[in-house]
């Protein structure tokens, strides 16, 4: 089978976790997460925001986690200890660029059964959390990753967590023209129409009340 | 030395004008007789050219509602694709348990009943004769719709009307003038070339000595009204398909009138008409198995200027939405698509004029010259006019341009100019050698020595096979394919690339 | 001729969606682009806060149209993480099976709207000939054509239904053979080759860094693959391993990528012909919706404090879905939920692609590169 | 395991002569020659894989759609249609909707159960627990009082679970079933008529009740009536679920799973759903009601449930009584 194994990925997990739990400002630990069978281990890291930069720096420069995938921003009106936290997912892809001869690229032929040590894909969960603020922000990593280039910029829109150093920050999923400091994933934020008369009563003036709306449950 | 056939259109309507204005003569009062009398061959000429030329556009527009005919059902077929053609039928769908399938009954007072009858029948004897309803409309689909009228022939037709009557639109910042003129240089020139055209040796409206030469000029005026609609509609879409279209109406122009020009060097003659006649009388063989190099460039510098797929980056639809009729709408839109069209159509009477004999059936003179048969074919040959074999061989050629459609992908402009610079251009030349060699050193008075075309076609045949079982055998050995494309000069390293290497 | 931008969309053939990218052109050189999103951004994000775990799945089929069981099933496993289920192994064979029907449907879809990117509308026909048998597989399974609702928290909808195997077999048979005419009319066509080969260059350390994954890096062979290198599912049981094309030494051009695609498809119906024979249970037996073996009980509340992600082989890259429970009804509704796009992601890079390159190349790179603007606008 | 391969491109794939217009012209005309009578039979344009034949209909669906169906015995091809007398000409197929329709040709993708039609509604086992309405995730549905026959009452005299239900009062409501209903039933055909069923009892008001005599007046308006009460049965007015938006329906079937009383079906109907309006789209509940005869397997199970329960009850109710 030329799948991952799965005591490899949690040796590695592991290996990986003890390095960089002694990095100053990071807690590290190997969760395990389940995908409906079996068990995928992934390494969480919780970071504050003050070291985020130079933590991002050398997992890309040290570490091997060479892909960004995703950004979430999460708005805690109502937590204590975290009003907004800031949740990076990155893969060690543990490809190494594949070398080319006579013009052609000779793809690494690796079984992946058969990885170990640093070569093994991981999943890694970064964790921020940003205390109560009006104005959330951390450090950017548009440049190390540029793939969260667009990450950085939807959390921006969606949630309004600003990205210190991001160049280029706009609007993308939104209009242009929408209003500053709108951002609607923040929970203060309701979602109109969620019940039923609500959603019949509406301002737009549709009129599409049904007529015995009242005797309706 | 001319052929003919019995369909003397010409000669018909010339003897009755002539009658017509004798008798015009002979009933006028005797003090204007003289005076009509030198005005008469004028007049005569006069109202000839206009029957000749009514004549011929009534042709054209009648022959040329196949195109989109064959163009829609050839393509149905190569593309997998059969189904329903909804232009008549889809007025009305039914209602409940009637549907359209049985419009027939609608009609009153029972007319529709033989229809029906008749429909019944061909249901019957071809198999549709199934229990179950829908399974039985399954089958029953060839002759659901309204058989007799050719499904979706009218298609045509019902576009137009649908064109004709909407609103016409120009763009604000448009150039108003030029806007307007664009389609009318377009269109007029395009029925302009049909003057030119022979449908049959006696149906032609206009037959100068250099008619070749003059309907080539014609030809080409048209990409003139291209730039200008392009650039006058204000849009950077029409700008650019409208600069393309020069371009490459430039660069295929010039191959294809030397490639014609190869054609009047090996006929001996700019007329058309003499031509045709060069290929049935005087060699009597086509100029296809004399010329096969120029028959393939003629094709395809043609297909080029008619902006058919794969040449068709002045409308490539994917990158330029239109191209340079973006901004048109409504009848000008669909006349100017009724103008690509005729010129299509043009381009395959054109190389049936040129190439495969005008109005002769293949190899006519070998068949009416067997033994038994031949009297047979000699009949056959006589009745049908030739008109007939001039309008299926052009819509065969059509045919085949709609294949190269289904199946070719759409060149880059780039690549359509290299190609059409680097290969085309020396080729006709070397075609145009090729022909004023044959015509000088081989021709006889007599005709074309008994060897030449069998020769010349088999060289070309064999030419031909060398090109398609060409095979790169080292990149099959190896099992992988080249990196980089083979054209000659590369215009994309793209200025990225340029940034990197420097 | 001066530099000048024009505006490709929200209405254009090339986008393949309701999107615009801008194009600065030097006559007809791209110079510069800038891609635009968002105009049909429905807040699906913000819409899942408000519903519960099984009602999400609804949502997340509509993400995107030409493959929605994928990203429905990327969600279930995000979600059954965070619930913590153990899935039945029958359960899990039929999401194979379901998952990878939906990638041959989506690559079919999107060989057949590469065709007229590059001016062949015969592909388009011929390819959606055969998504029909895929689509009429998964409606079995699903009961609707493109949104079929199919996974749900534990397990799935439905047993395979009665015949599905027989049918799926002759089927996928059938297509198998009818790839060599695709072949034919690309691989074989000296016109697409010289528009592809050579043709928005991509280069894997590029792709990596930028975040784009699937199969347009697997064209510029980095064998790097969510199925094989963060398991899930079943894949392991099966005999397989991923397509990786092998490219130049200039990244990975649209050639590539299309034969990345052909090789997937390829696979895919292997795939599912493998599952079917291995089903645990055998293909022909039939479970009532609601079985113990296709479809494990499964808590309905998500506790404040918990989360559940998981990476996803989506037929355009990597999808992901990060759920944060605890949210309205004690838990019944989840707190966050955040979406990966694959091609949210890929889209800015395959804007930088093409620069470059010619006005008629933008279609041909990005049509090579898949994009579907249902899944990016979200 | 398979070796590790890596895709290194068609062999084919050069740009050559041969490719120019040989192979990509020659694969379209076969597929244009395919589609011709009898050249289109001949094998080196089949490549022996157009077209194969295979029976696609399964057992199950023989025995679901019964042998009559069109689709039984067909010799079927997944991607092509022939007509028995025009064998030789294959053609691609195009369900020309409306006059064809799917059901007939495929009917495996349309099993009860599965396919997510419209919703549709048996009123007398629906017990208005709003299971449904919760379960949606656009609330599209609603619940709407109607008259309706418990499904307990549905039962004849001699029917196994008969005398469960409940008992007629003054001043309750009436049911009586159609004479002709049988025959309506068997006429109409949920999938192509686009109207609400027909009804399937005339209901009454009952004035006064002396004996086996009734005197109820009729809901349609025909009068007051005495009538023998052994032809009438009791009704209710009664909230039960059923009114949809079909404008926000996503089709997803979630509330058909919801039911936990055998009330709730997705039926094959697939058309017939559109409206000039937004109004129009509002689906009443008459429209979503379904007769008891379409799911008679699964009504006849909860009335078995419903009424063990009754049984059940009644018993406890009985011994209590005697202690």
């Amino acid at each position: 089978m030329s799948v991952v194994s799965e005591e490899s990925q949690i040796s590695s997990a592991e290996d990986l976790a003890e390095k960089l739990d002694a990095v100053d400002g990071v807690s590290s630990f190997v969760d395990q997460r389940s995908n409906g069978t079996q068990i995928r281990p992934v390494v969480k890291l919780q970071v504050s925001s003050e070291n985020w930069r130079e933590v991002a720096e050398s997992l890309y420069v040290d570490y091997g986690v060479d892909y960004c995938s995703m950004i979430t921003g999460i708005h805690w009106p109502e937590s204590k200890d975290k009003n907004w936290e800031i949740i990076y997912h990155f893969l060690r892809t543990g490809v190494k660029n594949p070398p080319h001869s006579e013009g052609v690229v000779q793809p690494i032929i690796t079984n992946n059964s058969e990885l170990t040590g640093s070569d093994v894909p991981l999943e890694l969960e970064v964790t921020i959390h940003l205390g109560d603020t009006r104005t959330p922000s951390v450090a950017s990593i548009q440049d190390i990753w540029v793939g969260a280039d667009w990450n950085e910029k939807e959390t921006w829109d969606l949630v309004g967590i600003d990205f210190e150093g991001h160049e280029g920050m706009r609007r993308v999923l939104q209009p242009h023209e929408t209003p500053k400091g709108y951002h609607p994933l923040q929970k203060q934020h309701k979602l109109r129409y969620h019940n039923f008369q609500e959603m019949y009563d509406d301002a737009q003036g549709f009129k599409r009340k049904p007529v015995d709306s009242e005797r309706v449950k | 030395m001319t052929s003919s056939d019995w369909l003397d259109i010409r000669g018909w309507s010339e003897s009755i004008i002539g009658w017509s204005m004798d008798t015009t003569h002979d009933l006028l009062p005797n003090s204007i007789q003289n005076d009509f009398a030198e005005i008469q061959p004028a007049l005569e000429s006069f109202f000839l050219a206009t029957v000749m030329c009514t004549v011929v556009f009534a042709i054209m527009m009648l022959t040329l509602m196949v195109v989109p005919y064959i163009e829609r059902k050839f393509i149905g077929r190569l593309m997998d694709r059969i189904g329903a053609t909804t232009s008549l039928r889809s007025l009305w769908i039914g209602e409940g348990s009637a549907t359209a399938g049985d419009w027939w009954n609608k009609l009153p007072m029972g007319m529709g009943t033989p229809i029906g009858f008749v429909n019944a029948k061909l249901n019957q004897s071809f198999g549709n004769d199934h229990p179950h309803e829908t399974i039985s409309r399954v089958n029953n689909r060839g002759y659901h719709g309204i058989w007799f009228l050719l499904p979706g022939f009218f298609q045509a037709l019902a576009d137009f009307l649908k064109f004709a009557t909407k609103e016409h639109i120009v763009p604000k910042k448009a150039d108003k003038l030029v806007f307007e003129i664009a389609p009318i240089i377009i269109i007029a020139t395009t029925i302009m070339v049909y003057a030119f055209i022979p449908f049959g040796p006696h149906i032609w409206a206009a037959n100068p000595d250099l008619s070749l030469i003059f309907m080539m000029a014609i030809f080409g005026v048209a990409p003139l009204g291209v730039f200008f609609a392009g650039w006058a509609s204000n849009n950077k879409y029409t700008l650019i398909g409208g600069m393309r279209s020069a371009a490459q109406l430039t660069a295929y122009e010039i191959p294809l009138l030397i490639t014609v020009l190869s054609i009047a060097v090996i006929s001996g003659s700019f007329n058309i008409l003499e031509i045709v006649d060069f290929q049935i009388e005087t060699s009597n063989t086509w100029n296809i198995f004399i010329l096969p190099l120029g028959a393939v460039l003629f094709l395809v510098t043609m297909i080029a200027e008619v902006e058919r797929i794969p040449f068709d980056m002045p409308e490539a639809e994917a990158e330029l939405v239109e191209g340079w009729w973006t901004e048109y709408g409504g009848i000008r839109w669909g006349l100017m698509f009724a103008t690509e069209m005729m010129r299509a159509y043009a381009a395959c009477i054109l190389f049936a004029m040129f190439f495969l004999g005008g109005w002769e059936f293949p190899f006519q003179d070998l068949l009416s010259s067997l033994p038994i048969l031949g009297g047979v074919f000699e009949i056959i040959f006589t009745i049908i006019p030739g008109l007939v074999w001039v309008l299926l061989k052009a819509w065969l050629l059509f045919a085949f341009f709609v294949w190269i459609r289904a199946s070719l992908h759409r060149i880059r402009t780039d690549q359509i100019l290299e190609f059409g610079w680097l290969y085309l251009l020396p080729l006709s030349l070397v075609n145009l050698v090729i022909a004023t060699f044959l015509r000088l050193e081989v021709w006889t008075d007599s005709g074309w020595p008994i060897w030449a075309a069998p020769v010349l076609t088999i060289i070309a045949l064999f030419f031909f096979v060398v090109y398609a079982i060409d095979e790169d055998e080292e990149a099959l050995s190896q099992s992988r394919r080249p990196y980089s494309t083979q054209t000659l000069s590369k215009a994309y390293p793209g200025t990225q690339e340029k940034q990197e290497v420097n | 001729m001066a530099e000048m931008w024009i505006s490709m969309g929200p209405q254009h053939p090339m986008t393949h969606g309701l999107w615009t990218l801008k194009v600065k052109v030097d006559g007809e050189t791209v110079v510069d682009t800038e891609p635009d999103l968002g105009y049909i951004h429905r807040g699906v994000e913000k819409i899942c806060e408000s519903r519960d775990f099984t009602q999400i799945t609804t949502y997340c089929d509509r993400l995107c149209y030409a493959s929605a069981n994928t990203w429905s099933h990327a969600y279930i496993y995000a979600a059954e993480d965070l619930l913590g289920v153990e899935v039945p192994e029958r359960a899990e064979y039929i999401r194979l099976v379901a998952v990878e029907l939906q990638r041959l449907a989506s690559h079919l879809m999107w060989l057949g709207a590469y065709g007229p990117d590059i001016g062949n509308l015969s592909v388009m026909v011929w390819c959606l000939r055969e998504r029909e048998m895929m689509m009429d597989l998964l409606q079995e399974l699903g009961g609707s054509r493109m949104h079929y609702n199919f996974p749900r928290v534990g397990g799935v909808k439905r047993d395979l239904p009665h015949g599905f195997a027989m049918r799926a077999r002759h089927k996928l048979s059938l297509f198998l053979e009818r790839i060599q005419e695709y072949e034919s009319l690309f691989d074989e066509s000296t016109i697409f080759l010289i528009r592809s080969q050579g043709v928005g260059y991509a280069k894997p350390e590029e792709m990596i860094n930028h975040g784009v994954s699937g199969p347009n890096l697997r064209a510029g062979g980095v064998n790097h693959d969510i199925r094989t290198s963060h398991p899930y599912s079943v894949y392991s049981e099966l005999d397989w391993s991923p397509a990786v094309e092998r490219s130049s030494i200039k990244g990975a051009d649209c050639y590539d990528r299309y034969r990345i695609r052909v090789e997937e498809m390829r696979q895919s119906a292997d795939l599912v012909l493998q599952a079917l024979d291995k089903m645990p249970g055998g293909a022909e037996t039939y479970h009532e919706p609601g079985d113990p073996k296709i479809l494990a009980k499964a808590p309905s509340r998500a506790p404040e404090g918990t989360s559940g992600s998981h990476h996803f082989e989506d037929s355009r890259g990597e999808s992901m879905f990060y759920i944060a429970g605890g949210g309205e009804g004690r838990g019944k509704m989840p707190y966050r939920v955040s979406i990966r796009s694959p091609m949210f992601i890929t889209i800015p890079y395959a804007s930088k692609c093409m620069i470059g390159y010619k006005v008629a190349d933008i279609p041909a790179i990005m049509g090579s590169f898949d994009p579907c603007i249902g899944e990016t606008d979200r | 395991m398979k070796n590790l391969e890596y895709n290194t491109g068609h062999p084919h794939a050069t740009p050559n002569f041969r490719n120019l217009v040989i192979r990509p012209m020659w694969i379209t005309m076969k597929t244009a020659l395919r589609t011709i009578p009898y050249i289109g039979k001949a094998k080196f344009l089949k490549n022996d894989y157009h077209a194969q034949e295979a029976t696609m209909v399964d057992e199950f669906t023989i025995n679901r759609v019964g042998e009559n169906h069109p689709s039984v015995g067909q010799v079927y091809s997944a991607d092509r249609e022939s007509s028995p007398a025009l064998p030789f000409l294959e053609r691609p197929v195009t369900i020309m909707y409306p006059y064809e329709r799917l059901e007939d040709m495929e009917p495996w993708l349309f099993v009860p159960g599965n396919y997510n039609g419209r919703i549709g509604i048996v009123w007398e086992t629906c017990t208005a627990c709003k299971a449904c309405v919760k379960a949606c995730p656009n609330d599209c549905l609603h619940m709407t009082s109607e008259t309706r026959v418990n499904v307990l009452d549905t039962t004849n005299e001699g029917d196994e679970w008969h005398g469960y239900g409940g008992e007629l009062e003054t001043g309750g409501l009436a049911a009586r079933e159609k004479d002709n209903f049988t025959e309506i039933e068997t006429e109409f055909d949920l999938v192509h008529a686009h109207t609400a069923p027909p009804q399937q009892y005339d209901f009454a008001e009952i004035i006064d009740i002396s004996g086996d005599t009734a005197t109820v007046r009729w809901q349609d308006g025909s009068g007051i009536e005495e009538i023998n009460t052994s032809d009438l049965r009791p009704a209710e007015q009664d909230i039960v679920s059923g009114r949809i938006d079909l404008g926000r329906c996503m089709f997803c079937g979630l509330c058909a799973e919801a039911c936990p009383f055998e009330s709730f079906f997705m039926t094959n109907e697939y058309d017939g759903m559109t409206g000039y309006t937004r109004e129009q789209l509002w689906m009443d509940a008459s429209r979503t009601r379904l007769l008891p005869a379409v799911h008679q397997e699964r009504v006849d199970m909860e009335l078995a449930k419903r009424a063990q329960k009754e049984k059940v009850k009644r018993e406890k109710k009985a011994a209590k009584l005697e202690a």
